[in-house]
């Protein structure tokens, strides 16, 4: 039962940001743009709120440090997306190459500032933020175990933004018309709807998301950050494709997909897979490989939102 | 006189088109003002600049007296303007709710209230016998039924002045009739209605008084009841039109294409898409299949052209079995096909005419060599056909397809499929949209077909088209064929029972 | 201003990890910072365009345009490119680490006279590691290496021997120990997961020998309230949870050697591994993490590498190729492996 | 004249030019900001570029450019057929990984043409590697961005185990080197005297001039592009779509295959590391596609170009400046190029204006 638990928490690792970031994906791409710059923007976000926790480390307590840190790498994603949205919705531009532009800028610019300002690229900071138990609610059985121990407060975090996310998407105006800018932009318009504004702040909102994936992403799992989020948010693209731009699906594709991550690195403490003492390779291969089959399977009806990518063009016919 | 709506001299230009010159279009409060004129005249621009689309370059824009800026249909809805495209603006996985809604929601705390929406519209659907269900997906429901959206669409918003883009052009006669007794209802009511179509017929039927444009120029406004159909088309062509499609006596020959129990699965219910259909068509006749919408004629077609896999049954094409053939072997055995949905299937948008002129033909000797490409074959044959079809482009035969006007697009197709100078011509809706001088071309292409010794499989909603130009009429209905008429003799009032279910024999 | 006016006098070429990875290229470099800065020298570090010999090699010229008189090249992947780079630029020095001069297919292997090649017994290290965390009490340990390259190796051997040795002395019968490479030299979720996999089936210590890899370790170990043992430099500052560190006197045996250079007695030519006899690798001198490893123990097994009563088995004879621990070779009996 | 100054192709490469030139404005605000004192030497560096290091230099670019052609290539030849092959990163390392197995192994294929075995064979591979999204997009509707990711992911981990457990160099963790199957340098090494250059540059640029021509003077590119563009109306023209889809992918995969396998058997001492890090060839390819317009022609020379500032930003170094200040300089240039609609726009109003005054 502990390995369980413990596989589960681990998962979590993995679920949360992916979740987060994709959620943030989903809103630019309902919207109708597509942005694969989603690692650029974790990035920098981290870069930045991770630079303010080494900052005052210390002088805060963690949880509110760590919260405001959320707000830093919240914003500075945001202002960054804004470049993409800038060129994607004024300009015109191709998406991908706007896209690819943030992903090749975050990483040099995050290195080279960190080397410009404090000498070295690495940003150490104190991983102080887990809780072991929350009151109370950690005592629960079985749940309390699963989600109530040895959690970040990130896991809440992303568990609120998952459930406003659905309910922003399907059960309000905002939603309603960001998904119409989404599908047919024409119409969109025709109805009265501004759809440049409507993009811009679906692009912002997966700015702010992305952002705030980052720090969460990488706060779990190091005691410093130099520049890189690993090409989780690639994953997590892959994540919104296999989620069928759906929040309740992206959270299903995440969690599956972390899942087979810590099953992948913790095998060794799941009784039957010790047994097999297979190649490690084989483990590693295996949540690439299983989400593969899966899609294989389950990918008769693609639900992408129509104009994703396109950009938006009133006389278009 | 008062006028609800004045567009002044409006200029409108587009790269390498003048669509709009010093245009003037004036309408009355009440009335039901025609706009007519052929193929990319410039009416849909026109309206699309009165409904905020399109900043036009010169003019001015009034509404009851008072200049209206109109920079974006925002501005439009708050002087009460609503337009129904031609190009439907529906978003295809929302409900018909959603989409009436869409731009004018009821809020309560940010969430959506749709309780009362869902009340006006069942309101107003009972009121102009719209027959609307609110919760269906667009996705699900016919062209029809997304026109009547968009009607809903406008007057859910308590629009004044409605424009109808070509509305009838996907409709079926009886659904064309419904939506005239709409629009009359409308305007009796004090709406202004300004209603695009080629269809002469539906301008006497409905219409006030007619503004007729011509290659981007405004050419007069007449009073409709004063001015016959053949006045009206001379305005619009600039030279006289004949009506009845002049066509020798019909010499049958050969079958050369049989049907044997045609069975086809649907993709959306249990029910066989086509049912047990057989039939034949022969050298020099014109055979329709006449029908309402979505009785199964898209499905047959596919299934003749390869699109689509037969359950079971037969093909024979010249006399060989054509049953499991792919769509390339039909194609180059001489079957030609004018798709139903021509920016779908007809044409690659991003490709320019010329490329688009061999798209069934690119792989043929005269257009390839070991597999590289004869690009100055190709040009020419576009310049060829450009003339021969009056195709017209800005940019002549490296114009880009999409920028084409719907109606050029559909020559283009036309001219494409006829040129391959196929045994058996099947032709969907060939004149959808079209100009009544574009009309009479195709049709007169269709007989020299039949005339020629080819068969021509012409599949119609419209029910004139079905009368003037076939020989020999079968009428589909549910996926069955429940009726054959010879159009010499057989009334429209019969072709209707036959059409709607409601009469049905047995064929041989 | 053309650079060669200025110039930089000593030099660093980084392989695969930046100047600043807090552990090997950035050792060396404080080394020879130090020197510079005490001894008003100029100098400056240098990044290759791409991981190839040539690339290297590439990189030690753009150093000696920049007017580099010694040249300093950390890690094992500079065997090639220094090889041809002694005859190319004879009048440059060079101090190669943790590898000789070779080519690329190992068929031949020369220094010349400017180059001098250091080699750590990190073996030795690993052993005072492992040694030390045994004799502390914990009997249930990790190793997570990153990847198998031949020093990570030796810790790893190491570690596993000294925790023989140590068991041995306590009459223990069973020191489970985990054995693991990476694979890579970065703090990822899996290495975190993997590290936490670890401390949850009840490993009391890891020993992270791989860069980055142990910024992982360290965070699973600080939310599990385990340990962990670092490498390379002091890791201490890093965590708290770091108990010791298995380092190699990187920075120091580049001050020294730059300190020869300049009193004209560079070892050109000369192939050294510095062990425990020169001070070249052991744990810090601070014990105070320790619970029950006092430095007069230290101090006693210490004496005993010095002076060879204790020698160690290293790659070659204490595993596979793959640098996979082999139990009987490498004469462990109490310690029980786990490798994967 | 008039009519070249008004030619698409003129109005594409100025765009393209003019992002550079806004581009390198941008980066040289980088450096002031950063060490105003080495600033505009930093600068003339970067554009003095492959030139710093003279014929060595020019010779390190070609060195450079060849498999980021490769992987530009095969994003930007699947870009042409409505495809993102954001997969170019995995089949680049299972082609080069097949080129050092053949390179190593065969021991029995003679020496002269054993290069050219391997490259085949990273060629072919990775073809086949690419095969798996192509597949899955054509049949089975799989969004071929998520399965390029998996594939990633998939052939570094492969590549890592087969590399151990084949070609393995222990002592360097690293791909034994394939001293038997080195591509010739054909007198490009004296020419370029110092540098890594070898045929392997000539062997790219024919491919992407084949590449250009399959796509836009043959049958096959016509089909190619219309299922990229309009696969439903491709497939009424009696085009077998789905077999274009896998073809496209296929080729796209070869391509990236064929360009690991250029760089691994260059020659210039470069192995396959063990490391579970994503070979950064493939990503680069996005940019260099992109900059180069996805035209195979462009490609050459957005490769070249991309090649030419990074040798420049590695001689930058000079001036105490790192590297990185490229990566930013080049990120600038793909942004403003995503403006090239907008720059089109510009100079076509420009040059009509110009036509119209006369
Ligand atoms: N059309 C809707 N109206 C209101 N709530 C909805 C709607 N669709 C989904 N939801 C709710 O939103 C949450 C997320 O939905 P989910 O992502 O699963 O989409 P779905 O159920 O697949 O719906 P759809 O396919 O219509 O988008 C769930 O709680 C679900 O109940
Ligand atoms: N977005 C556009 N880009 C370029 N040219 C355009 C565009 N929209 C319209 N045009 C051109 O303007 C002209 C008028 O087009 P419009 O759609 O208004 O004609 P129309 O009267 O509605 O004809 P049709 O009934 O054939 O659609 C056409 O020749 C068309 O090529
Ligand atoms: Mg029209
Ligand atoms: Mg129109």
């Amino acid at each position: 039962m502990d390995t369980i638990y413990f596989v589960f928490q681990n998962s979590l690792l993995f679920t949360v940001p992916l979740v987060v970031v994709a959620l943030g994906g989903m809103f630019s791409e309902r919207s109708g743009i597509v942005n694969i710059a989603l690692e650029g923007i974790m990035v920098i976000g981290a870069f930045f709120s991770i630079f303010f926790i080494k900052t005052f480390q210390g002088s805060i307590p963690p949880q509110l440090l760590f919260i405001l840190a959320m707000f830093i790498a919240i914003i500075v994603g945001v202002l960054f997306s804004l470049l993409h949205a800038y060129a994607s919705i004024n300009m015109k531009a191709n998406q991908t190459i706007s896209g690819t532009a943030l992903n090749l800028f975050a990483p040099a610019f995050a290195v080279y500032t960190a080397r410009m300002v404090q000498g070295v690229s690495q940003i150490d900071f104190e991983n102080n933020f887990r809780i072991p138990k929350v009151p109370l609610l950690g005592d629960i059985p079985v749940i309390g175990n699963l989600i109530f121990q040895n959690v970040y407060i990130t896991t809440y975090i992303g568990i609120g933004i998952l459930v406003v996310a659905s309910i922003i998407l399907y059960k309000t105006r905002f939603g309603l018309r960001l998904r119409a800018c989404g599908e047919h932009p024409q119409a969109a318009d025709s109805a009265g709807i501004n759809v440049i504004k409507m993009r811009y702040t679906g692009v912002m909102l997966s700015g702010a998301l992305a952002g705030l994936g980052g720090l969460i992403f990488v706060v779990p799992i190091s005691t410093n950050f130099s520049g890189s989020v690993l090409g989780y948010g690639f994953l997590a693209l892959a994540v919104l494709i296999f989620g069928q731009w759906k929040p309740s699906r992206i959270l299903f594709a995440a969690f599956f997909f972390g899942m087979m991550k810590t099953i992948a690195s913790t095998s060794t403490i799941i009784p039957f897979l010790a047994d097999l003492s297979l190649d490690p390779a084989i483990y590693k291969i295996t949540p690439y490989l299983a989400t593969l089959i899966v899609l294989a399977f389950s990918s008769k009806n693609s639900a992408a939102p129509r104009a994703a990518g396109e950009p938006y063009d009133a006389g278009k016919r | 006189m008062e006028y609800v709506i004045e567009m002044l001299n409006i200029t409108k230009e587009f790269p390498g088109i003048i669509a709009n010159d010093d245009i003037t279009l004036q309408v009355r409060k009440g009335e039901i003002h025609a706009l007519l004129g052929e193929n990319g005249a410039g009416k849909s621009t026109l309206m699309s600049v009165l409904f905020g689309l399109y900043k036009a370059e010169k003019g001015t824009i009034k509404v009851n007296g008072q200049v209206a800026k109109i920079h974006n249909p925002n501005d439009a809805k708050k002087y009460g303007i609503g337009m129904v495209h031609q190009h439907f603006k529906l978003v295809h996985n929302f409900t018909v709710l959603e989409n009436v809604v869409l731009g004018v929601e009821t809020v309560e705390n940010g969430f959506l209230k749709l309780k009362d929406a869902r009340e006006k519209v069942e309101k107003i659907s009972k009121q102009y016998n719209l027959f609307i269900d609110p919760d269906a997906l667009i996705s699900d429901i016919s062209v029809g039924m997304e026109q009547r959206v968009e009607i809903l669409k406008m007057l859910y918003r308590e629009n004044e002045i409605l424009i109808f883009d070509e509305p009838t052009a996907v409709l079926t006669p009886q659904e064309i009739d419904e939506l005239m007794k709409i629009m009359k209802n409308l305007a009796s009511e004090g709406k202004s209605i300004i209603f695009i179509t080629h269809k002469l017929n539906e301008i006497k039927q409905v219409a006030d008084r007619v503004t007729v444009l011509r290659k981007g120029k405004y050419i007069a406004t007449v009073d409709v009841a004063t001015t016959s159909k053949e006045e009206m088309s001379e305005m619009m062509v600039g030279r006289k039109v004949l009506f009845e499609v002049e066509k020798g006596e019909q010499k049958p020959g050969e079958v050369i294409l049989e049907v044997k129990n045609l069975v086809v699965k649907s993709k959306h219910s249990h029910k066989n898409a086509v049912n047990n259909v057989s039939f034949k068509v022969r050298r020099g006749e014109i055979l329709c299949i006449a029908g309402i919408e979505g009785n199964g004629q898209t499905d047959l077609v596919y299934a003749l052209t390869g699109l689509t896999p037969i359950e079971s049954g037969s093909l024979l094409f010249k006399g060989s079995d054509i049953t499991h053939s792919t769509i390339r072997q039909r194609s180059v055995s001489g079957i030609s096909h004018i798709p139903e949905d021509r920016h779908k299937h007809g044409l690659v948008l991003d490709y320019n005419l010329a490329e688009n002129l061999v798209l069934q033909s690119y792989f043929q000797k005269d257009y390839q060599n070991n597999g590289f490409l004869k690009f100055e074959a190709i040009y020419k044959h576009a310049t060829d056909l450009i003339q021969q079809f009056d195709i017209r482009s800005g940019e002549g035969a490296n114009s880009k397809t999409r920028s084409m006007s719907g109606g050029n697009q559909q020559k283009a197709i036309v001219a494409r499929e006829i040129d391959k100078n196929p045994d058996l011509l099947i032709a969907v809706q060939p004149t959808r949209g079209l100009d009544v001088g574009a009309i009479e071309y195709i049709h007169k292409k269709l007989v020299e077909q039949r005339d020629a010794g080819k068969a021509v499989l012409l599949v119609s909603l419209e029910m004139i088209e079905v009368m003037n130009v076939s020989d020999r009429i079968l009428v589909m209905y549910e996926g069955e064929l429940v009726g054959q008429a010879d159009p010499r003799v057989v009334s429209q009032q019969e072709l209707g029972l036959y059409m709607s279910g409601s009469k049905r024999e047995v064929i041989e | 201003s053309k650079p060669e006016d200025k110039g930089f006098e000593l030099a660093l070429i980084t392989d695969v990890g930046n100047i600043d990875d807090k552990s090997f290229n950035q050792g060396a470099w404080e080394g020879l910072v130090k020197y510079a800065e005490e001894n008003d020298i100029t100098h400056q570090y240098y990044k290759p365009t791409e991981q190839s010999t040539a690339a290297y090699v590439d990189a030690i010229e753009l150093a000696v345009t920049g007017g580099a008189k010694v040249i300093v090249t950390p890690g094992f992947l500079f065997g090639p490119a220094v090889f041809e780079a002694q005859d190319l630029f004879p009048e440059v020095k060079f101090v190669l680490l943790d590898a000789d001069p070779h080519s690329e297919d190992w068929t031949q292997f020369r220094a010349e006279d400017n180059v001098y090649s250091i080699y750590y017994a990190e073996e030795q290290s690993g052993f005072l590691a492992g040694y030390a965390a045994v004799k502390d009490g914990y009997t249930n340990l990790g190793f997570m290496g990153g990847m198998a390259v031949p020093a990570v190796v030796r810790f790893g051997y190491g570690f596993l021997q000294g925790a023989e040795y140590a068991a041995a002395e306590l009459g223990l019968a069973d020191v489970m120990v985990k054995y693991h490479y990476t694979g890579n030299f970065d703090d990822t979720p899996d290495n975190k997961a993997k590290a936490a996999s670890w401390y949850q089936s009840g490993v009391e210590v890891i020993f992270a020998a791989g860069g980055k890899v142990g910024n992982s370790v360290m965070s699973a170990a600080e939310e599990a309230d385990k340990k962990v043992i670092g490498v390379d430099v002091d890791q201490s500052p890093e965590s708290d949870t770091v108990i010791t560190s298995a380092m190699k006197e990187l920075g120091n045996s580049v001050y020294l050697a730059l300190e020869a250079y300049y009193a004209d007695e560079f070892p050109g030519g000369e192939i050294v591994t510095l062990r425990a006899d020169v001070d070249g690798v052991g744990l810090p001198q601070d014990f105070s993490r320790f619970t029950t490893f006092k430095q007069a123990d230290y101090d006693a097994v210490y004496a005993k590498l010095v002076d060879e009563t204790i020698t160690l088995k290293t790659n070659a004879d204490g595993g596979n190729e793959a640098g996979v621990p082999d139990a009987a070779k490498l004469g462990l009996t109490a310690v029980k492996i786990t490798v994967e | 004249m008039n009519k070249l100054l008004k030619s698409k192709g003129f109005q594409n490469a100025s765009a393209s030019i003019l992002s550079i030139i806004f581009g390198f404005v941008f980066g040289f605000i980088v450096l002031l900001i950063s060490n105003p004192a080495n600033a505009v030497g930093g600068f003339l560096t970067i554009l003095s570029g492959g030139f710093t290091g003279g014929m060595k230099g020019l010779g390190q670019t070609l060195y450079l450019a060849t498999p980021i052609i490769m992987t530009g290539l095969s994003v930007g030849f699947a870009f042409k057929t409505g495809l993102f092959n954001i997969g170019a990163s995995g089949q680049f390392i299972i082609g080069a990984f097949t080129a050092v197995f053949i390179a190593v192994k065969a021991t029995f294929i003679p020496t002269e043409i054993l290069w050219l075995v391997a490259l085949t064979g990273a060629f072919v591979a990775g073809g086949l590697w690419a095969l798996v999204p192509g597949f899955l997009k054509a049949y089975r509707n799989v969004n071929e961005v998520i399965a390029s990711i998996m594939m990633n992911y998939i052939g570094m981990y492969l590549v890592n185990f087969m590399v151990v457990k084949t070609v393995f160099d222990a002592a360097r963790n690293q791909s034994m080197t394939p001293t038997r199957a080195i591509i010739p340098k054909v007198g490009l090494d004296t020419l370029f005297n110092g540098s890594n250059v070898n045929l392997g540059i000539i062997i790219a640029i024919l491919v992407a001039i084949i590449a250009y021509i399959v796509l836009e003077k043959t049958t096959f590119g016509y089909e190619l592009k219309a299922c990229g563009y309009n696969r439903s109306a491709s497939q009424y023209a009696g085009m077998n779509s789905k077999r274009n889809i896998l073809l496209s992918m296929v080729i796209a995969g070869a391509f990236a295959g064929l360009g690991g396998g250029l760089l691994y058997l260059a020659g210039s001492g470069k192995h396959i590391q063990v490391v579970d890090i994503l070979a950064a060839e493939g990503f680069n390819g996005i940019p260099v596609a992109l900059l180069g317009l996805s035209n195979p022609i462009g490609i050459i020379f957005a490769a070249i170009f991309v090649a030419y500032i990074n040798v420049g930003g590695f001689y930058m170094q000079l001036y105490k400046f790192v590297p990185e200040v490229i990566s930013i300089m080049v990120a600038a240039i793909i942004y403003l190029s995503a403006f090239s609609l907008f720059f089109r726009e510009q100079i076509s109003a420009f040059f009509k204006k110009r036509t119209e005054g006369k």
